[in-house]
């Protein structure tokens, strides 16, 4: 960036010089009419100021006094083009900028599931080869990546500037959001929504690294203790030892619905209705399984509200998703699979 | 004071009919129409609202001023619940949420 | 702009304010007040209604089953006691108009009666709730959905809210009586009368939508 | 016309007569008033106080700003400091500022009443509001409260250990007050307007303020019980926000913001209102497109309240609901535009006089024309991921609030100040004042977008070392808009005594209010007025002085 652009932070994801394209359009949109009116006003003041207008000037003719009473035809003609014209850019804008949003909030297929906790006053972010961080997130560059995100007290709010990404983080269920980053290097990750004392101090770094380098970090264990087992492999524990095997047998047989292929796919409920099983609704099966019944089943699991971390529950929902889809296929790209 | 004075016979024959619609819509309430009763109880309601404003609220026999006024909220709340259910009735539909 | 051309003094009636013209535009003024109050209410009552229709849509079920731990028997009996009261009241604003004091104490007394026999209804539910531990908070226990809770609180917020504004009714409803026992309103004047009959059928209105919504979920 | 015209020539109008200000003295005088003049100077000393409070506030956390590592006060301090600068500014000062005092003052006279339609309501609103004060003294004294003004769930109800709940109760008592203030406006303008002055040929104030009491009545019940249910919420965990209990924090949001977008335009429609008063008889000229303006104002209001969700826009709620909120968001725009190309046309061909309340006129309408264009930023969704709760966000909004509805409100009081106080305001001083509130206020606000561009999140007590300089600008203009808004309570004060005597149209406008006295008689007219012409009619008023 150029000194006059200082404030335009780095571009580092693939939609970053999307956002500030629309950006200098709106400013420049913004400029002509900041400086249309401000200038009119000037050039008004000084033309019409009443050392230069004789009070009691002659009268003005009817045609001209109707335009500057503001009902004459003329006058009636401006209201129309000064409403048409910012109405047609307002829609342009509406337009734009609602295309860039579908953008923003499409993860494409085949991205890299990564997993995020926010609590007061920290980031927990979770790789599925089972390394964790807090407050850093490494990333490999060029590679699409997808963030479902959960917190275990109050709203925060996901910002990097860099990558023009924002998206909060509600307790209860899951949110999303998604990027492409397009440079290596360290950039800011900001707490945006406030959450209490240190709200200011819910800060981290995402770092972006070549391909190679981040799989040389995951190996090692991100730096830190030796490379852990994968979430799935840490959900399917948590799925044995919590007995949850006993009754959702893979074959459909037990007492609870088998979860092959639930993930993404339609549920059918009991008393009629549909429900989309994305992962708040596996989240939700686990904490309320009385909310929604799946049909033909009998509601008897019992709860595990506050028996399982916001951690242990992503790691079943990681080894949830490994059950795959019905076409059998379709375990999660690793950075190995995404590569390919 | 010209107020318009209702006739006891009008306030006797809404007060039977509230009372009719109170019945009914309880006993509606014991079949299962599904999503229907809800419709159903809601517009029993609004009957029974619109005959007491109309009839024991005089609106029937005010300036139309008062109508607008007596309508008013009645608008609002349901740009309220409109605009909010907007939200909630559509949370489901993200395409291409499961990436 | 304008010309000072009304020069008649200005004289006020018994019970004319001084701000206004004439007892007509006063009455009118006093009646379209209480019509604005009322849309103020209506807002009041919404942001309730808006949270239950929320809440009703996300969880249908937990909702039947909670509803179903109200006795609708006992809510329709007492949406008739409220919509007698709202009768007596009408009742009662028409023998102000027609200026028969004696009706006039007689319909306010009984719409006072009728309303504290809501209201007295109204705690024997509440303390059946409390009794099976259906008051949300600490001592919540429901069999079922976790988010009865939220019916419940939900039946507490507009039921009390309810029954906070027909407290305040019956006092209104009190000190209207003891005004007109003094005689203090006549056929040409009974604004104070037709104000809280307006106030008094609101809150009848509200009753009428909240009994099916709280009651009445027994199917869907 | 010409009988106001003879007004304006006669001197004095009267000087030994009895007026409202000498019609009774004493304490009780005043505390015990229902003149609707009486309540408007009570309202102005409280909301003045109130300034004041949440101009302290303002300065302490400007202060903090001015280093990165955030050393002034600590992390907890400075977040109570935010919430009650918000709080107090908000629904303590902004709320009522223009309404409850220009509004209260003039309508009546305006419309050419004797007082507003419920004079005794009149009076118990503006208990309710100091009662309201007194709740969030009370919770500035106990220690305050460091929610952020928004109070979101569940940080409120089950997370923050400060002051909350009477805090939430002032709001919730204050509301009561805008909520009968705009009741009795409602009815004042449709029963009480004087013979002849139909609908079309009230003052755009009027339209503005009635514009924005029915957003006061139709938006102000909703926050109370929404606050209601926060208090429940907080105090016995019943579920309605708790998502541990099935509740949905993000309906708290829609709740709240179904009242407090709204609310923004309780702020600004007032001050609109007095532009177009202000614009129109400082360039001698009718206004232009009257009928546009009316119409834009209730624009505002009906459609102000269908885009509340553009507060909402990364909160979790549904995609489509955002774009809805998104399109509804720059319907609301234009008739904002409308207004600002209604004025800048009413200044061609006038005969323009550089008085204070018009130089507010003039930093009115740019400052408003570079926050509403901001505005269009954030309504774009796609947009707003990026700039939302950064201080874009906030440079924005004070556009609006300080640049809009702050000068708004000081070029209406300087305007209106001989009618209510029958003085003169020194006008040399007037001048220096708005000028260096106009510097200060660019100089505090602008660097602000730069940082929320760059990344700067909103209601942070430190910040990486790269958002320094900016910081430091603008803190640096708060302190010139901290002398530039101490200058007029000086010299208003002293005018009240040693002001030259205005007389009863010092400016030679139009509008009943100066066609009495200045300052009017308790009963504001000896005679009801009969209207017989449109509004504004300067050029006849010219033509005349020809």
């Amino acid at each position: 960036m150029n000194r006059f652009l200082f404030f335009i932070p780095e571009q580092a994801s693939s939609v970053a010089a999307q956002v500030d394209l629309f950006f200098y359009f709106m400013v420049a949109v913004s400029g002509f009419f900041s400086l249309l009116i401000a200038g009119l006003i000037v050039f008004f003041a000084f033309r019409y100021h009443e050392t230069r207008v004789e009070a009691g000037r002659p009268a003005i003719d009817d045609r001209e006094h109707a335009t500057t009473h503001g009902h004459g035809q003329g006058a009636v003609m401006l209201e129309i083009v000064w409403t048409v014209i910012p109405f047609a850019l307002a829609m342009v804008m509406f337009a734009w900028g609602t295309s860039l949003y579908f953008t923003l909030v499409r993860p494409p297929a085949g991205a890299l599931q990564l997993y995020a906790v926010g609590k007061q006053w920290m980031w927990k972010f979770q790789h599925p080869e089972g390394v964790r961080e807090i407050n850093e997130l490494h990333v490999p560059l060029g590679q699409d990546i997808r963030l479902t995100m959960s917190s275990e007290d109050v709203i925060h709010s996901f910002f990097v500037p860099a990558f023009r990404v924002k998206q909060d983080v509600v307790p209860g269920r899951y949110t999303q959001t998604w990027f492409h980053p397009t440079r290596t290097g360290t950039f800011h990750l900001f707490c945006a929504e406030y959450c209490g004392t240190q709200h200011s101090g819910m800060i981290g770094s995402v770092t972006v690294m070549e391909p190679r380098d981040y799989e040389a970090w995951l190996a090692t264990g991100g730096g830190a203790a030796v490379p852990g087992q994968s979430l799935a492999q840490l959900g399917e524990r948590l799925f044995n030892e919590r007995a949850c095997s006993t009754c959702h047998l893979p074959n459909g047989q037990g007492r609870g619905p088998s979860l092959v292929g639930v993930l993404g796919s339609t549920v059918k409920l009991e008393g009629g209705g549909t429900v989309k099983a994305d992962e708040s609704y596996v989240r939700e099966s686990i904490l309320n399984p009385m909310a929604k019944i799946v049909a033909g089943y009998v509601p008897q699991m019992p709860t595990f509200q506050g028996q399982l971390s916001e951690e242990q529950l992503l790691e079943l929902i990681a080894y949830v998703r490994t059950l795959g889809a019905k076409d059998g296929g379709a375990a999660p790209p690793t950075v190995a699979a995404a590569k390919e | 004071m010209s107020e318009h004075v209702v006739p006891f016979k009008i306030y006797a024959v809404i007060f039977a009919t509230l009372l009719l619609l109170t019945l009914v819509t309880v006993d509606v309430a014991t079949y299962n129409f599904g999503m229907m009763n809800i419709y159903v109880a809601l517009a029993v309601a609004t009957t029974k609202a619109t005959l007491v404003i109309l009839y024991f609220m005089h609106v029937r026999y005010a300036p139309a001023l008062v109508a607008v006024f007596a309508a008013a909220g009645f608008v609002w709340l349901l740009l309220l619940l409109t605009f909010a259910l907007s939200d909630f009735l559509t949370r489901g539909w993200i395409v291409g949420f499961m990436g | 702009m304008a010309d000072h051309a009304q020069a008649e003094p200005h004289t006020l009636a018994p019970h004319q304010q001084h701000q206004f013209e004439t007892m007509e535009q006063q009455q009118e003024t006093s009646t379209l007040g209480m019509w604005a109050f009322l849309v103020t209410e209506v807002m009041f009552f919404g942001g309730l209604f808006g949270a239950y229709t929320v809440y009703r849509y996300l969880y249908p079920q937990a909702f039947s089953a909670a509803s179903h731990h109200l006795n609708y028997i006992i809510g329709a009996i007492n949406t008739g006691v409220l919509i007698g009261s709202s009768m007596t009241m009408a009742l009662a604003v028409r023998a102000a108009q027609l200026g028969n004091r004696r009706s006039q104490v007689v319909f306010l007394l009984l719409t006072i009666v009728l309303g504290s026999t809501f209201l007295g209804i109204k705690v024997v539910e509440y303390h059946d709730k409390f009794v099976h531990h259906l008051v949300p908070g600490a001592n919540f226990r429901f069999e079922g959905p976790r988010e009865s809770q939220i019916f419940f609180s939900l039946y507490f917020a507009m039921t009390g809210m309810h029954a906070v504004h027909m407290i305040i009714g019956i006092g209104m409803l009190s000190t209207l009586t003891v005004l007109a026992w003094r005689g203090n309103f006549s056929s040409q004047y009974y604004t104070p009368v037709e104000l809280g009959g307006l106030y008094w059928h609101f809150v009848d209105i509200v009753w009428i939508y909240l009994f099916p919504l709280l009651y009445l979920i027994r199917g869907g | 016309m010409k009988t106001s015209h003879a007004l304006a020539e006669d001197p004095g109008s009267a000087p030994q007569e009895f007026n409202y200000l000498n019609a009774d003295y004493g304490v009780r005088s005043w505390l015990l008033t229902i003149d609707h003049k009486r309540i408007a100077i009570l309202y102005l000393v409280m909301i003045t106080i109130m300034f004041s409070i949440g101009g302290l506030f303002a300065t302490a956390l400007r202060i903090e700003l001015l280093t990165p590592t955030g050393d002034f006060v600590q992390a907890d301090t400075y977040n109570k400091l935010f919430t009650m600068h918000g709080v107090v500014m908000i629904f303590f000062f902004l709320i009522p500022s223009i309404p409850a005092v220009l509004g209260n003052f003039l309508l009546p006279l305006m419309l050419g009443a004797r007082d507003l339609a419920f004079p005794r309501i009149n009076l118990l609103s503006w208990y309710i509001y100091i009662v309201g004060a007194i709740f969030g003294t009370y919770a500035i004294i106990a220690g305050g409260v460091d929610t952020g003004w928004t109070f979101y769930t569940p940080y409120s109800t089950s997370s923050s250990q400060t002051q909350v709940i009477p805090t939430v109760l002032a709001g919730f008592i204050v509301g009561f007050s805008s909520i009968l203030t705009g009741l009795n406006f409602i009815v004042t303008t449709h029963k009480m307007r004087a013979p002849g002055l139909t609908w079309f040929r009230l003052p755009l104030f009027v339209w503005a303020i009635y514009a924005t009491s029915l957003i006061q009545m139709l938006a102000t019940p909703v926050l109370a019980i929404t606050l209601v249910l926060l208090l429940l919420e907080r105090g016995l965990h019943i579920g309605i926000f708790d998502p541990n209990l099935g509740g949905d924090p993000v309906l708290f949001q829609h709740l709240f913001w179904f009242y407090s977008h709204p609310a923004v335009y309780i702020m600004i429609l007032p001050g609109m209102g007095v532009i177009s008063e202000i614009v129109t008889c400082f360039s001698r000229n009718q206004i232009f497109g009257y009928k546009f303006i009316c119409f834009s104002s209730l624009g505002i209001a009906a459609i102000g309240f269908l885009v509340w969700g553009h507060h909402l826009f990364v909160s979790g709620q549904s995609v489509y609901a955002g774009v809805l909120f998104s399109l509804l968001s720059y319907l609301v725009a234009i008739p904002s535009a409308i207004k600002v190309f209604n004025w800048t046309a009413t200044l061609y061909k006038g005969r323009i006089s550089w008085q204070t309340p018009m130089l507010y006129v003039f930093g009115f309408i740019g400052l408003f024309t570079i926050g509403g264009l901001t505005g269009l930023f954030l309504a774009a969704i796609g947009l707003d991921v990026h700039l939302t709760d950064t201080y874009f966000v906030i440079a924005h909004f004070h556009y609006i609030m300080v640049g809009g509805a702050i000068m708004g409100y000081l070029g209406g009081l300087h305007y209106w100040w001989p009618k209510i106080t029958g003085r003169l305001y020194p006008e040399f001083w007037a001048k220096i004042a708005c000028a260096i509130i106009f510097l200060g206020f660019n100089l505090t606000f602008f660097p602000q977008f730069l940082l929320g561009y760059m990344g700067m999140p909103r209601r942070y007590h430190a910040y990486p070392p790269e958002f320094q300089v900016l910081n430091v600008m603008s803190t640096a203009g708060a302190s010139i808009l901290g002398i530039g808004y101490f200058l007029p309570i000086v010299y208003l004060i002293w005018s009240m005594r040693y002001g030259p005597k205005a007389s009863s149209n010092p400016w030679n406008a139009t509008g009943l209010e100066w066609q009495t006295p200045s300052p009017p008689p308790t009963h504001n007219f000896d005679r009801v007025p009969v209207v017989t012409q449109e509004a504004y009619d300067y050029p006849a008023m010219e033509r005349n002085v020809g």
